[in-house]
């Protein structure tokens, strides 16, 4: 299989300071990856490299075999990359339903075939029963879910996942890692940034670990919980955050 | 009344079904009077002068009501109904339309600002009502082919005419010679429509123009105004202003002491009952162009300022002379129709030749038409601001038969 | 060149005064992010305290610096209190609610026209000890009025600056224009702070009606003339920004004054304008904004 | 009964109403008012493609206004050109500057947009009040532009006699933005839009180019409100820079909206149709009593829908209509 993504020595600079340096990464088509590492390691700025939504100040980011240099989110999501924000941003005035039709109509001009696809990606993300809601008014966990719904509503190849476990209890994380197997079942390829390491171990083919905006591990879950350097990086992480 | 329009406020609030209902009901017919309908600025940015206009309307419709009404017409008497403008010419359109429909005016009069007097008389004409202008002094507005509109006031070219006279005949008079002019005007329709005509006649006069600047009739400062005024160092400056700026223009001049051999103002915001109070000593010398002085050689004008400075408190204006010789223009012509159809009246009016009577306080010799409606003998006068018993006070100077008897302008007011 | 020095002179005074009717305004935006659209009217009243106060007591404007700004102070306090919280709290954390800029414009017409029915539209002047007074600099005349306007808005501006930076309040003050929810998260009553920086806004423009007062005219409408500019003024030096407002109100100030020697000055009216919106394109968030305020 | 077929008879209804109105109300005093009152709905609905859809709030849209009026009116004048062209070239120009004003304006958020949609407006209106001529068009200045009085308008002249033409004409037009609107709204455009003004980043990410978007609102909303300056010109037949591009009627078009209800369809007539009248009559009747009060009456209903209603008047009177049909229709189906 091929390589829906592919970062090579993928540099960002914000004035002074590095946020992302020399990053290698790929990811296969069909896998779930994970990305993870401690508190400012940069992980929120390789999505935002990924997604358009800043441009690099070195390296390159292929996506399904293109150069994605100078497109923007939305071209990107065209191209079927699709993605969630760690902070929701649902559109809250508006009903769930109408939230997930915004991204159906990428695909589409017609109201009525989004409306169908909407419908449709409620169903599988079990939130049907929620679709005359406002936005607003969900639950954090809901939220979450419709977060997903609109980015898969735009039908991606790819779809980035930008911590949708955090603040949700335990039987809810559940829940939403059987809701993300499901889409990889769909043939959607996942690329998840998760601080809980329960629902990395439970998903993730393969897991990144970054440091300081650089690579320090890569390899199964497994094996990347064994690692020295990781370790060393979470556990320091801690001592410095204190 | 009162109870009334509040229930109508809240039927107009209730939407459109009710507001319909209301809008079917007939105005009430009046018998035996005649209904003048006044569009002017009550409130917003010239309230000031419309008030002015309508104190003056009231005070001369008091005085004909009293000496009977017009006889001609049974003793009818005359009625005034006001429409605020706002000085918005949508406005004005509207309550021209309110008036002339619903209130079943049978004359109209206003507007004051030329900006609303073009669209108000379009209306007036378009339903062949006579709409009397007492005040209004774009020249476009008689010289637009309509047959019922009436000016009693000069339009502005003969303004700037006069002010030309005047500085000719006083370098006469006095033997000194002045060569660089100045325009400061401010840049709405009527400064610029006088600049137009300042350049023109500067021109023509052999004046060398060493500035000619428009302001907007916002600006916070004039400093830099006065500041290029006084680098300009002209003989003669010519102003424009409104009320507001009229005083700044004049303080300011004087704290950045600006003197120049003469100022002739335009009437306005020189002529606004609260310039001398706001400017004082400041104003001293300033000549200023008006329809109307206190001072004016007519035996029935003296009188009638009393009357009118008892009962409101303040001189009567240029602007309001205009509006009160306007009712005895218009009752004057109504006894001439013994008719309140509108064409009749509008023949009446187009005949006028009125010189004689109360309302003759005017500084000219009479009311009379000519075929595009305008007052063929309208005039102005020049008065300086001197200081008179200690205190200033506006004296008329030119022209030379209506100056103050033993007043000596001075001019040049500085050295 | 003489004309060019005084009108810069001249400029230079007067744009502190406009920073200084800038400044209420881009205090209260700092804080609630709310443009003000009332400013204008809220100078509009501190110029009739003003007005009335020396009129009728006939004392030194001076004193009434001391007078007009407290006073407007617990006006402004109240008026936040009363009439805008209720909006905040419909519109709950909503970044910039704009449901409250119409209140405030419903606050503008309210108090404008309340003026009108009161004063009347005339314009009113009055004479105070230093109107019309002037000393000469060289060849430059300055006149006191504007001079001592000028003093006093650079100190309001250091004033307030100090405030923002020493006091528990000031402080405080900061920290909701900062980040709104952190704020209530360490204990600050939002609304508290609101109503303290309406308060504080208003009764800078008590100052500036203080000390516009000795030299220029108050009418129910005046506010308008300077709301524009105040905007422009804000824009320019980043909404929020003390420094930025006063600065922002120098460069108008200079600009109204030493272009308009060389053009006519219903121009340099447009020139602004033109300035301002180069600005905004070339730095959008003005000389001292912040990045994320726009 | 459906609900559908509700709505449907509902509307036919409220426009069969609408144009039969001048039969019950024959004074051209009353017709003028409503002929005011549709102008300033169809301003406000045009206004609300991009205040109300994009989410953003622009306090400069008489200057737009204006354009028409210029164009329109100068194209007549000094070409003779039909006002009825003049209309859609004004348009045009209008939706030109319209996004020449966008593209840098729709970066910014909510307070700098709408401070800098005022500076714009207010910089136009500068501009056209400090030109004299421009090249051979003759603008006037501040003196505005007098639309001449004809003796025998056709319909080609776009000038009436009567109040009537003006009154279908700014019906018709009503209707036709409205059914326009509403067919936005449902579109993907009107998707796109509000997603975008709600959260532009979050409408990035899901495939939408959101400034182009709201250029392309602007650019509609321009055009639209730009028609309505030609109409103004027909019907007052003189207009000026102060009173035609000032703040005022852009802050009146957005409290219109702001009162009726943002963003939604019928927002800007339920709003025009509460505050035109209570303008009108106020004014009337309270103007010569005290001035100004009527103008802290309108300030005061301002503050207290703003309190009371923050979303406009329009949801709670379509939360009425809801119950109200569900009656009627409950009732239908029990039958």
């Amino acid at each position: 299989m091929s390589n829906i993504l592919e970062v090579t020595n993928l540099t960002k600079h914000f004035g002074g300071l590095t946020a992302v340096s020399s990053l290698d990464l790929h990811i296969k088509t069909g896998e779930i990856l994970a990305l993870i590492g401690p508190n400012g390691a940069g992980k929120s700025t390789v999505f935002n490299l990924v997604a358009g939504v800043f441009a690099p100040s070195e390296g390159v980011i292929k996506f399904a075999g293109q150069t994605t240099h100078g497109q923007k989110p939305w071209d990107l999501a065209r191209l079927g990359l699709a993605r969630t924000f760690q902070i929701v941003k649902p559109f809250g005035s508006k009903t769930v339903l109408y939230n997930v039709m915004v991204g159906a109509f990428l695909r589409t001009n017609s109201t009525q075939k989004a409306r169908e696809i909407a419908e449709e990606v409620l169903v599988t993300l079990q939130l049907d029963h929620t679709k005359d809601m406002l936005a607003a008014n969900l639950t954090i966990a809901d939220r979450k879910r419709l977060e997903i719904a609109k980015a898969l509503a735009t039908d991606p190849k790819l779809l980035l996942l930008d911590e949708v476990m955090a603040g949700l209890r335990p039987t809810e994380v559940d829940d939403m890692i059987g809701i993300i197997r499901g889409l990889r079942d769909r043939g959607v390829t996942v690329f998840v940034i998760e601080h809980i390491m329960r629902a990395v171990m439970a998903l993730s083919d393969r897991v990144v670990v970054i440091q300081f905006g650089q690579k320090i591990a890569e390899g199964s879950p497994e094996a990347v919980t064994k690692d020295e350097n990781v370790i060393k990086a979470y556990l320091g992480g801690e001592y410095d955050a204190a | 009344m009162k109870n009334g329009s509040i229930t109508t406020i809240l039927a107009g609030c209730m939407g459109m079904a009710l507001s319909a209902a209301l809008f079917a009901a007939p105005a009430l017919a009046a018998d035996k009077t005649v209904k003048i309908g006044n569009v002017e600025p009550l409130s917003g940015p010239s309230a000031s002068v419309g008030v002015q206009g309508k104190q003056a309307r009231e005070m001369a419709i008091e005085e004909i009501n009293a000496a009977g009404g017009i006889k001609s017409l049974g003793g009818a008497k005359l009625e005034l109904v006001y429409a605020d403008s706002k000085s918005d010419p949508t406005v004005g359109v509207t309550e021209t339309e309110r008036l002339i429909n619903t209130e079943k005016v049978n004359l109209l009069t206003g507007c004051w600002n030329s900006a609303v007097t073009y669209p108000a008389t379009q209306v007036a004409e378009r339903y062949g009502i006579p709409f009397v202008v007492p005040v209004a002094v774009r020249d476009t507005i008689t010289e637009r082919g309509f047959k019922n509109v009436f000016r009693i006031a000069a339009k502005d070219s003969w303004w700037v005419r006069d002010q030309f006279r005047f500085l000719k005949d006083m370098q006469e008079e006095t033997g000194v010679k002045l060569q660089k002019i100045a325009f400061v005007f401010e840049n709405g329709d009527w400064g610029t429509g006088f600049a137009e005509k300042w350049r023109e006649l500067a021109k023509k006069d052999g004046y060398e123009i060493v500035l000619d600047e428009p302001y907007p009739s916002t600006a916070t400062d004039l400093t830099p105004v006065v500041t290029k005024l006084k680098a300009a160092k002209p003989d003669i400056v010519m102003l424009v202003s409104n009320a507001a700026d009229a005083i700044l223009l004049t303080n300011t001049m004087a704290e950045m002491q600006v003197k120049p051999k003469v100022v002739l103002a335009s009437g306005g915001g020189h002529a606004d009952p609260k310039f001398l109070e706001n400017t004082d000593t400041n104003a001293l010398g300033i000549f200023d162009e008006v329809e109307w002085n206190t001072d004016v050689n007519k035996p029935a004008a003296k009188p009638a300022n009393e009357k009118f400075k008892k009962k409101y408190g303040y001189d009567l204006t240029g602007e309001s002379v205009d509006a009160y010789v306007a009712m005895y223009v218009i009752a004057d012509a109504l006894e001439r129709a013994a008719s309140t159809d509108p064409a009749k009246i509008r023949e009446a009016l187009a005949a006028t030749n009125l010189t004689t009577g109360p309302g003759m306080i005017v500084s000219y010799d009479g009311v009379q038409f000519d075929e595009t409606g305008q007052n063929k003998n309208a005039g102005i006068v020049i008065v300086q601001v001197a200081n008179v018993d200690g205190k200033p006070e506006r004296v008329t100077v030119w022209p030379k038969a209506a100056r103050r008897a033993g007043y000596v302008p001075a001019f040049p007011a500085n050295k | 060149m003489t004309a060019v020095i005084q009108a810069a002179l001249n400029g230079a005074m007067m744009g502190a005064m406009y920073g200084l009717t800038a400044l209420g305004l881009t205090l209260i935006f700092g804080v609630m992010k709310v443009v003000n659209f009332a400013h204008g009217s809220l100078l509009m009243v501190g110029m009739f305290s003003a007005y009335w106060l020396i009129r009728l007591t006939g004392i030194h404007p001076y004193l009434a610096l001391v007078i007009v700004p407290p006073v407007l102070f617990v006006f402004g306090y109240y008026l936040q209190d009363v009439v805008i919280k209720p909006v905040f709290k419909a519109e709950g954390q909503v970044r910039e609610p704009l449901t409250v800029i119409i209140v405030t414009t419903g606050v503008w017409y309210v108090l404008d026209n309340l003026a009108l029915m009161l004063f009347g539209a005339e314009y009113r002047t009055v004479r105070t000890a230093i109107s019309n007074k002037s000393f000469a600099l060289g060849e430059f005349i300055i006149s006191i009025p504007k001079f001592s306007g000028f003093v006093v808005a650079i100190a309001t501006a250091i004033g307030l600056a100090l405030f923002m930076r020493k006091t528990k309040t000031g402080k405080a003050l900061r920290a909701t224009s900062l980040d709104r929810e952190a704020a209530n998260l360490m204990g600050i009553d939002q609304y508290r702070i609101y109503n303290i920086a309406f308060g504080l806004g208003t009764a800078i423009a008590g100052i500036a009606g203080c000390v516009l007062i000795p030299f220029y005219y108050v009418y129910p409408s005046v506010g308008v003339v300077f709301d524009i500019r105040a905007f422009i003024i804000v824009v320019l030096g980043g909404l929020g920004s003390i420094p930025g407002a006063l600065l922002g109100g120098l460069v108008i100030g200079l600009i109204e004054s030493v272009f308009s020697q060389f053009m006519a000055s219903t121009w340099t009216e447009a020139i602004i304008y033109a300035i301002f919106l180069i600005i905004l394109f070339v730095k959008p968030s003005g000389f001292f904004g912040h990045k994320q305020d726009w | 009964m459906s609900r559908k077929q509700l709505d449907r008879i509902l509307l036919a209804v409220v426009a069969l109403a609408a144009f039969g109105l001048p039969l019950v109300v024959t004074s051209p005093t009353y017709l003028q008012i409503l002929i005011l009152l549709f102008f300033y709905a169809y301003l406000t609905t045009a206004w609300n493609l991009v205040g109300g859809f994009a989410g953003v709030l622009p306090l400069g849209h008489s200057v737009f206004v204006g354009i028409g009026a210029y164009t329109s009116s100068i194209l007549t004048l000094q070409y003779g050109v039909s006002p009825w062209i003049g209309m859609l070239v004004g348009g045009a120009i209008a939706a030109v500057i319209g996004v020449i004003i966008g593209l840098p304006t729709f970066r910014m958020r909510g307070a700098y947009f709408c401070l800098c949609t005022i500076a714009f407006a207010e910089g136009i209106r500068v501009m056209v009040e400090n030109i004299d001529t421009l090249g051979p068009l003759k603008i006037n200045g501040p003196r505005g532009l007098l639309v001449p009085l004809l003796k025998d308008p056709t319909f080609w002249d776009y000038q009436f006699m009567s109040k009537l033409p003006y009154y279908y004409i700014i019906l018709v037009l009503l209707i036709l933005v409205l059914a326009f609107t509403w067919f936005i709204s449902r579109s993907k455009i009107g998707y796109y839009l509000a997603a975008g003004g709600e959260e532009p980043e979050a409408a990035a990410a899901l495939g939408i180019n959101v400034a182009n978007y709201k250029l392309f609102a602007m650019a509609l909303s321009c055009f639209l409100t730009a028609l309505a300056g030609t109409f103004y010109a027909q019907l007052m037949l003189y207009f000026y820079p102060k009173g035609l591009m000032g703040l005022d009627l852009s802050f009146e078009i957005a409290f219109i909206a702001l009162i009726g209800g943002r963003g939604t369809i019928a927002g800007p007539v339920i709003g025009a149709l509460l505050l035109r009248p209570l303008n009108e009559f106020t004014r009337i009747y309270l103007s010569d009593m005290l001035p100004g009060l009527h103008l802290v009456i309108f300030g005061l209903i301002l503050i207290l829908v703003m309190i009371y209603l923050p979303k406009g008047l329009t949801a709670p009177l379509a939360a009425l209509y809801d119950r109200l049909a569900r009656k009627i229709t409950g009732q239908g189906a029990a039958k």
